[in-house]
């Protein structure tokens, strides 16, 4: 038994369907991200884990109690808003209290348990602080201490980061990952942002259209996905057609490389850029369209025998100027996906 | 399983449900008919009773003629002649007035703002009777007594400071970076005001224009001490019916229909496009 | 007597009741149009049938307007200040406001009970005065009115019925909540009735003053507020505003006692002639006067000092006193006339029933004094109200 | 001139002139004028005789705090009512929306007809009695009351759609998730009201408290109308000593009303003052 | 002389001062990118070169011409806002025309001008919508739209793309790099994004404090920065104190590398994260102290010698688990920091 089983849960909105059966198991202790795009439902979900929005059908189990009907307020669960939703005309002290003060938690425990969150989320000295005299990056851990506060069987997260600044976002998604590591609290992250969800989840759901489109750690979604979606919502990728011959498949530009399993005729292949080697050679097949540095990086954009290639260049110590002409080199497996087709771009 | 049956139905009981919504709806249109429509439509039968006393719930006789001889006068299509045009230019003044000193109250950070703030608002907190005494006596000397030009004047101290908070709510919404955008495209202060302002002004012209529309129709103090009886408004040529000490029921209440009727007529019209968190803002916010 | 009229287009000096219509006519349709404020609510319907008949017999136009006496006298009086010309050329106005717009000058000085032909027949109680207060004919009483006890007879037996102040107050005591007395403030019922119990129980000197007409508003509202006088009034008052319904105006009186809340009430003869008329009121309303008199009262037509069309004014006037019009007055509106050839034996029976009966009026009607009775209903809030 | 049109300062006073102005023309002016007016005797000389006169005369102290009450009353009540309407029709309810446009409708109809409405429902023998007295039950005494519940009534009914329009406002003001977050703390529906949502209403809800307070306080035709005929309120005397020409009365009775309401407005300000956000913007 | 020439501009709200003298040069053609902070005013100074600001001190010259006591609507730049700024009562070709209406334009001229704007930024066929009918980036695309029709000799970019989320503004960021190209308007761009700053310009400014840090191409500003700043807003970076001893320095664990340019005692440098070689090795003398996996490559933070280091490692087709013992290698040469101190936290 898992300690969060959801189990065919389907979501509409008169005649719009926002979730389609939805499926996810949580271990406990867990710290699974669903990613996905704009409107594909993951707040949907995540509001009717929290109570707050309620399915048209299927069930929810938390330690195996069944949660569905509950009201929020009865269901050991605490969440983190996109928004924060910290309440301004309480003190920070005030919006830790509370959540504890509905629950009746005596008032040494109270202080206790606040003090504690407030060493953990970084924020003592900042009790006495309303929430609009506080920064972004204290106001999300605010947010968050409100929420591990309560002590919660499940911890919930909309996009907890997307209002920060990138500098912010990474510092914050960082002490994300340690706090989870403390206190262990089994975990459901809210983003669409990848990097986001590859650093941070132990598992990651991907989700698209209000469905589950595949579940994994995040290596495995990157290295091996089997989904043309996933592979392009988890970094960049060319997605390209293959002549496969059973074991082996041909890359456009000729090369012949080995298949991580067995396909005949059209395989449907995931290439990332950096897998990619590149490497000037004025008799090459390729010419670069584009460069783009990027720090610890360069992007290449190359044309060759009719597609157009994304391709990394790690360090780029010697960026190759576009125009030039270049000879491509893939090692490593390819992995097959599973769709019908690819879609019209990546 | 028995467990589970015993907590379900207790938990489902406890949101907003389909079922209750024709409820919510059935006891509010119930009390909405209790309270507006109910004394609207024995207000009605007041005036077209021809003797209604107890134990008569409804009236057992029923005539026109009070209506007849009320609309036979012709000062009554005067007045509301009367009454329309100086709503509609008192309306239209207003809204020209407010808009520059709305302008300033809604973009310009300043130290007295608190204090002009109150002072536009004065005029909804000193009684109107006066304001129109001590108006009455200066419009005499300037020669502005009892004449239309006069209880425009009068009126829209009135109907200002209304206009000036909507106006203000509304152009506080409006984003700097979108005259700053017109700027850069190559729009003078002309140009923004005409192509920008003004379109997105407009619920709060809507808004603030239809208070200043039902505010002039209505008032009675001040234009009754300026203009009366030399100019006749609408409610001025019946407010005589309504004298609370001669007040008899079945006149005034054709009285009442006839001073009701457009402003009714305006609001339900209206009430498409408002915008009440533009009115609220406006009238609500200190 | 000298004119103060600013605006006169004839020689008003040569003006007599003979000749009155050879001068006054050709002056009137020079001027071609006359202005009438009226400040009663109730009787538009009288101005507009004298109107029909003006314009009919004259050709001159009448610009009607309603108004409140209270603000129509102070524009008046402002407009006089201002020395401008006034908005109107005739005014019905009351009869207790001639104190206050004559001493603001308001009141053109035009004799015209002495010539106006239709003022042959003249009251002379009113002629040259108005209750105490001489006027010279200039602010002549077209109109009178009297405050009364009226009672719905389907609840009061006759033999019940209260004729003194002692019996209504028994009577109230009686039946509780059931007597309606009008706040004098806020309608002349309720005025007329507290000096009509001050007639009643002050006797002596401070009877003496308090029928001393020469008494100006101020000096009648000092004695009111402070003399010893007035104690039994306001423990008449005290007593029976303990067992009777305090009203808020003359209607809201009425209104009442056809709710069959109350069964009598204090009121005005004519404004009840106009609730009969309008069925407000059943037709088992009856009315009564009580020993030792109750007010009886009248409203003036003047003509403003600063009017513009004096001679049409005068010649509506003329017509209003007229005794045609006068009948048709009493007839539809229960106003007696100050016309001596006018009493209510020329009525239709089935109006007369709602009329006070000859066996009261006139013989119970005492002159009204309406500063005092105002200054006994101020004193009356501060005395017994408020306490 | 161009120069000078460029000066913030001259902008300021040049967009603030035409509303500002006009109102110091033709209101500040006319105040003024009626503030010297209830200083003075007819001859000119001062005199605080006016003034005196409201606060040693029974009637007149009675009047002040009837205009009080009256202020105060219908205010209690309104927001008894408002506030669970406010929150009803934020509600999915049927016919949402002719509902919202017509429960406004009394903001439209002048205090006289609201108070000849209370005459004709709730007078006793009215229509209410009428229809109850079948059952041998009858209306108790509402109005010309004792309390001015009759006043109360129509005052009410005139403040609710206002007051509810502003509170509506104000709880929709409030982000959801603000509500959504207090209820995962494990807030109930009836906590969250308390604790999160009328707290952050409240600056929406004083503000509809002490516009209808002025309001209500110096309305007259209604206490006049279906009031008790003592005492009656300051505004309805002040209508009084109007009728009788007393403008010196008048004034320094407007005045002593004004200077309540803008006491009150002021203790208002200072109470909130560190609410308050400044709404302005400013840019070049 | 450079097209754009802005000269010791300064300005003070009351007290505060927003920029300190400020002097930049930006040639015809140029894409110009301004990086900082929040708060270090990049908008600030956009607003004085749209002239929606004065400045306090200083001038601007556009093409030899002085501007800053113009009015923004004589000038000859267009901007393009963060929050967009379409008119939201005018539809997207009422937005476009609007410019070259108040410019009077005449209308074929016009017509022809925002038919080719719709075209060059994919935005055919949505002439006719409203601006709330439109998702986050077709409005962006119309903002832009609307600047470019005017065909202006400078167009100003205040963080275009901020408000979209991390897909969407990459997909936009390349577009915006070929319209420059397509078009050459000379360009400002405002951003608080490294990774946007260095993948579009020809040259980076980087301000803090109202202040211009450095300036120089996406290149050598993060190969070789002479601020700390610099080195720690491009990327990530970590900074270092080394002994230096002439040509070479000493790094924490004792390796010895070459100096880019001489130095005695104690130098400052930066050393990226993906300069630095890991390897597991049990006998090492650092220890993983956490892993982020990032996709395209791994991060890891590794204790050594008392400092902590971030290492980036390419690809990392085998991770290495946090605990593990490695050893690090640096190779290249350390190019030295100018500051006199480093500040406490990169
Ligand atoms: N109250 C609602 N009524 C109707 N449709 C809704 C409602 N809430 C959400 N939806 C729709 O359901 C779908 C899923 O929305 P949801 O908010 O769950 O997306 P999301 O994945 O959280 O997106 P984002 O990343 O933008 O937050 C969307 O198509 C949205 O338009
Ligand atoms: N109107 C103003 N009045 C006072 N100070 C201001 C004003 N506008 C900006 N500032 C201050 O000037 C400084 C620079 O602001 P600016 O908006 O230019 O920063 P920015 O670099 O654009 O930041 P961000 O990346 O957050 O947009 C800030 O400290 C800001 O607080
Ligand atoms: N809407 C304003 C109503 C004012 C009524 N005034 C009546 C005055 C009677 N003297
Ligand atoms: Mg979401
Ligand atoms: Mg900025």
């Amino acid at each position: 038994m898992s300690e969060l089983e959801i189990s065919n849960i389907t979501k509409d909105y008169g005649a719009t369907r926002a979730l389609h059966p939805v499926s996810i198991n949580v271990e406990r202790g867990e710290f699974v991200t669903i990613l996905g795009p704009s409107g594909c439902g993951k707040s949907t979900l995540l509001r009717i884990l929290m109570g707050i929005a309620r399915p048209s059908a299927g069930e929810i189990r938390l330690a195996g109690t069944r949660i569905d009907p509950l009201p929020p307020e009865t269901r050991d669960i605490a969440m983190v808003f996109q928004s924060y939703a910290l309440f301004p005309h309480m003190s920070v002290g005030k919006n830790l209290s509370f959540g504890l003060r509905m629950k009746n938690v005596p008032s040494p425990e109270r202080a206790r348990r606040i003090e504690h969150a407030l060493e953990i989320c970084n924020l003592t000295g900042l009790v006495e602080r309303m929430p609009r005299q506080l920064s972004g990056g204290q106001q999300q851990r605010v947010a968050l201490a409100r929420a591990i506060v309560m002590q919660p069987r499940l911890l919930l997260f909309d996009e907890p980061l997307s209002n920060l600044d990138a500098k912010l976002r990474d510092t914050l998604r960082q002490e994300l990952v340690y706090l989870h590591r403390r206190i262990g609290t089994t975990s459901i992250y809210v983003t669409h942002d990848q990097a986001e969800a590859m650093a941070m989840s132990d598992r990651i759901v991907v989700m698209d259209g209000g469905r589950v489109v595949e579940t994994g750690t995040p290596l495995d979604l990157y290295r091996a996905p089997t989904r043309a979606f996933t592979a392009g919502f988890l970094g960049q990728t060319n997605l390209l057609t293959a002549d496969a011959d059973g074991t082996r498949a041909r890359l456009p530009w000729g090369q012949l490389v080995a298949l991580s399993a067995q396909a005949k005729g059209i395989a449907r292949v995931s290439v990332r850029p950096e897998t990619i080697a590149i490497r000037q050679d004025d008799t090459g097949a390729g010419t670069v369209t584009s460069v783009s540095f990027m720090g610890a990086n360069a992007l290449y954009t190359v044309g060759i025998a009719g597609t157009t290639l994304k391709v990394s260049q790690a360090g780029g110590e010697s960026l190759i100027a576009a125009g030039s002409r270049v000879s491509l080199d893939f090692n490593g497996a390819l992995h097959l996906l599973k769709d019908r087709e690819l879609p019209e771009a990546a | 399983m028995a467990v589970v049956a015993e907590t379900l139905p207790k938990a489902r009981a406890r949101v907003f449900h389909e079922d209750d919504r024709l409820l919510v709806s059935a006891g509010l249109y119930a009390a909405l008919g209790l309270t507006i429509a109910l004394p609207l439509v024995l207000m009605f039968l007041w005036s077209v009773a021809d003797g209604w006393a107890p134990p008569n719930v409804i009236p057992r006789d029923y005539t026109l003629s009070r209506w007849l001889d009320m609309i036979a006068d012709p000062g009554l299509l005067r007045a509301a002649l009367n009454s329309t045009v100086i709503a509609v230019v008192v309306t239209f003044a207003t809204a020209l007035i407010a808009l520059p000193t709305a302008w300033a109250m809604a973009r310009f950070p300043f130290r007295l703002k608190r204090l002009v703030e109150i002072f536009i608002l004065a005029p909804v907190i000193i009684p109107g009777l006066v304001v129109a005494v001590g108006i009455g006596q200066v419009f005499l000397f300037l020669g502005l007594s009892y004449s239309i030009t006069g209880v425009i004047l009068v009126q829209i101290v009135g109907t200002l400071p209304l206009m000036i908070r909507l106006m203000t709510a509304t152009l506080e919404t409006i984003p700097d970076d979108l005259i700053h955008a017109a700027r850069s495209l190559g729009a003078g202060t002309v140009g923004v005001v005409l192509h920008i302002i003004l379109p997105l002004a407009v619920p709060g012209l809507l808004a603030g224009g239809l208070l200043s529309f039902i505010g002039s129709f209505e008032e009675f103090d001040k234009s009754f001490i300026v203009g009366a009886p030399v100019v006749e408004t609408l409610p001025i040529k019946l407010y005589t019916f309504l004298d609370p000490y001669s007040l008899q029921l079945p006149i005034a209440s054709i009285i009442a229909f006839i001073l009701l009727l457009p402003a009714l007529i305006v609001f339900v019209i209206a009430g498409r496009i408002l915008r009440d968190d533009l009115m609220a803002a406006g009238m609500g916010k200190l | 007597a000298e004119t103060n009229l600013k605006n006169l287009d004839f020689d008003l000096s040569k003006v007599t009741r003979e000749n009155f219509y050879d001068i006054v006519v050709p002056a009137a349709k020079a001027e071609g149009t006359v202005t009438m404020y009226n400040f009663a609510g109730s009787f538009g319907d009288a101005w507009k049938e004298l109107i029909t008949r003006f314009e009919a017999k004259y050709g001159i136009k009448v610009e009607y307007s309603d108004v409140k006496g209270a603000q129509a006298n102070q524009q008046l009086i402002a407009v006089q200040k201002a020395g401008e010309d006034a908005p109107v050329d005739a005014y019905f106005a009351g009869g207790g406001d001639y104190p206050l717009l004559s001493s603001a000058g308001v009141v053109g000085n035009i004799p015209l009970t002495s010539i106006l032909p239709n003022m042959d027949h003249y009251d002379p109680a009113f002629a040259q005065s108005l209750f105490g207060k001489p006027h010279g004919g200039a602010y002549p009483l077209v109109h009178l009115n009297q405050t009364a006890i009226g009672y719905d007879s389907a609840f009061v037996k006759p033999e019940d019925l209260p004729k003194t102040f002692d019996e209504l107050l028994a009577w109230a005591e009686k039946n509780p909540m059931r007597l309606g007395v009008t706040l004098p403030s806020k309608g002349g019922s309720g005025g007329g009735f507290i000096y009509s119990v001050a007639l009643n129980y002050l006797t002596g000197e401070c009877r003496t003053k308090l029928t001393d007409y020469t008494l100006t508003a101020e000096q009648a509202a000092d004695w009111a507020m402070t003399s010893e006088c007035l104690e039994p009034v306001w423990d008449y008052y005290r007593k029976l505003l303990s067992v009777a319904e305090l009203t808020n105006g003359n209607a809201d009186t009425l209104n009442l006692i056809n709710n069959q809340q109350l069964y009598i009430g204090t009121v005005w003869e004519d404004q009840v002639m106009t609730f009969i008329r309008g069925k407000q009121l059943p037709d088992t309303f009856r009315l009564t006067l009580l020993e030792n008199g109750q007010v009886g009262s009248g409203d003036a037509m003047f003509v403003p000092a600063n009017a513009k069309h004096v001679a049409a004014a005068m010649l509506l006037i003329d017509m209003a006193i007229g005794k045609d019009f006068q009948a048709w007055k009493l007839e539809n509106k229960a106003s007696r006339s100050p016309r001596t050839d006018l009493t209510s034996n020329l009525v239709t029976p089935e109006t007369a029933k709602y009329l006070l009966p000859s066996s009261v009026y006139p013989r119970l009607s005492a002159p009204a004094f309406w500063d005092m009775a105002k200054a006994l209903g101020e004193a009356l809030d501060e005395k017994v109200l408020s306490q | 001139m161009q120069a000078a049109l460029h000066d913030r300062k001259i902008q300021l006073a040049l967009l603030l002139l035409p509303g500002v102005g006009y109102l110091v023309l033709f209101f500040g002016g006319p105040l003024v004028s009626a503030l010297i007016g209830s200083l003075r005797l007819d001859d000119g000389s001062f005199t605080l005789q006016w003034y005196e006169r409201i606060f040693t005369r029974a009637t007149m102290l009675r009047g002040l705090q009837t205009s009080i009450y009256y202020g105060v009353a219908p205010v209690f009540v309104s927001l008894l009512v408002s506030i669970p309407l406010a929150l009803l029709i934020r509600q999915n309810f049927w016919g949402r929306k002719l509902f919202n446009g017509l429960y406004k409708l009394p903001m439209a109809v002048p205090g006289i007809i609201v108070a000849l409405m209370v005459i004709i429902m709730a007078e006793r023998g009215g229509f209410i009695d009428r229809v109850i007295a079948p059952f041998g039950v009858s209306m108790p005494k509402l109005v010309r009351d004792e309390w001015g519940i009759g006043v109360i009534l129509a005052t009410v009914w005139k403040q609710i759609p206002f007051m509810t329009l502003i509170i509506t406002s104000a709880f929709a003001g409030i982000p959801e998730d603000i509500r959504h977050a207090a209820r995962s703390l494990g807030a109930s529906r009836l906590n969250t009201f308390a604790f999160v949502e009328v707290p952050l209403a409240m600056p929406g809800i004083t503000a509809a408290i002490l516009l209808t307070f002025i309001g209500s306080m110096g309305s007259y035709a209604i206490p006049d109308i279906v009031g008790s005929p003592s005492p009656r309120p300051l505004s309805v005397l002040m209508l009084f000593e109007f009728g009788e020409g007393r403008f010196a009365q008048v004034y320094a009775m407007g005045m002593v009303l004004s200077l309540f309401a803008v006491v009150v407005l002021l203790a208002y300000y200072a109470l909130t003052a560190n609410i308050g956000v400044n709404r302005a913007k400013g840019d070049e």
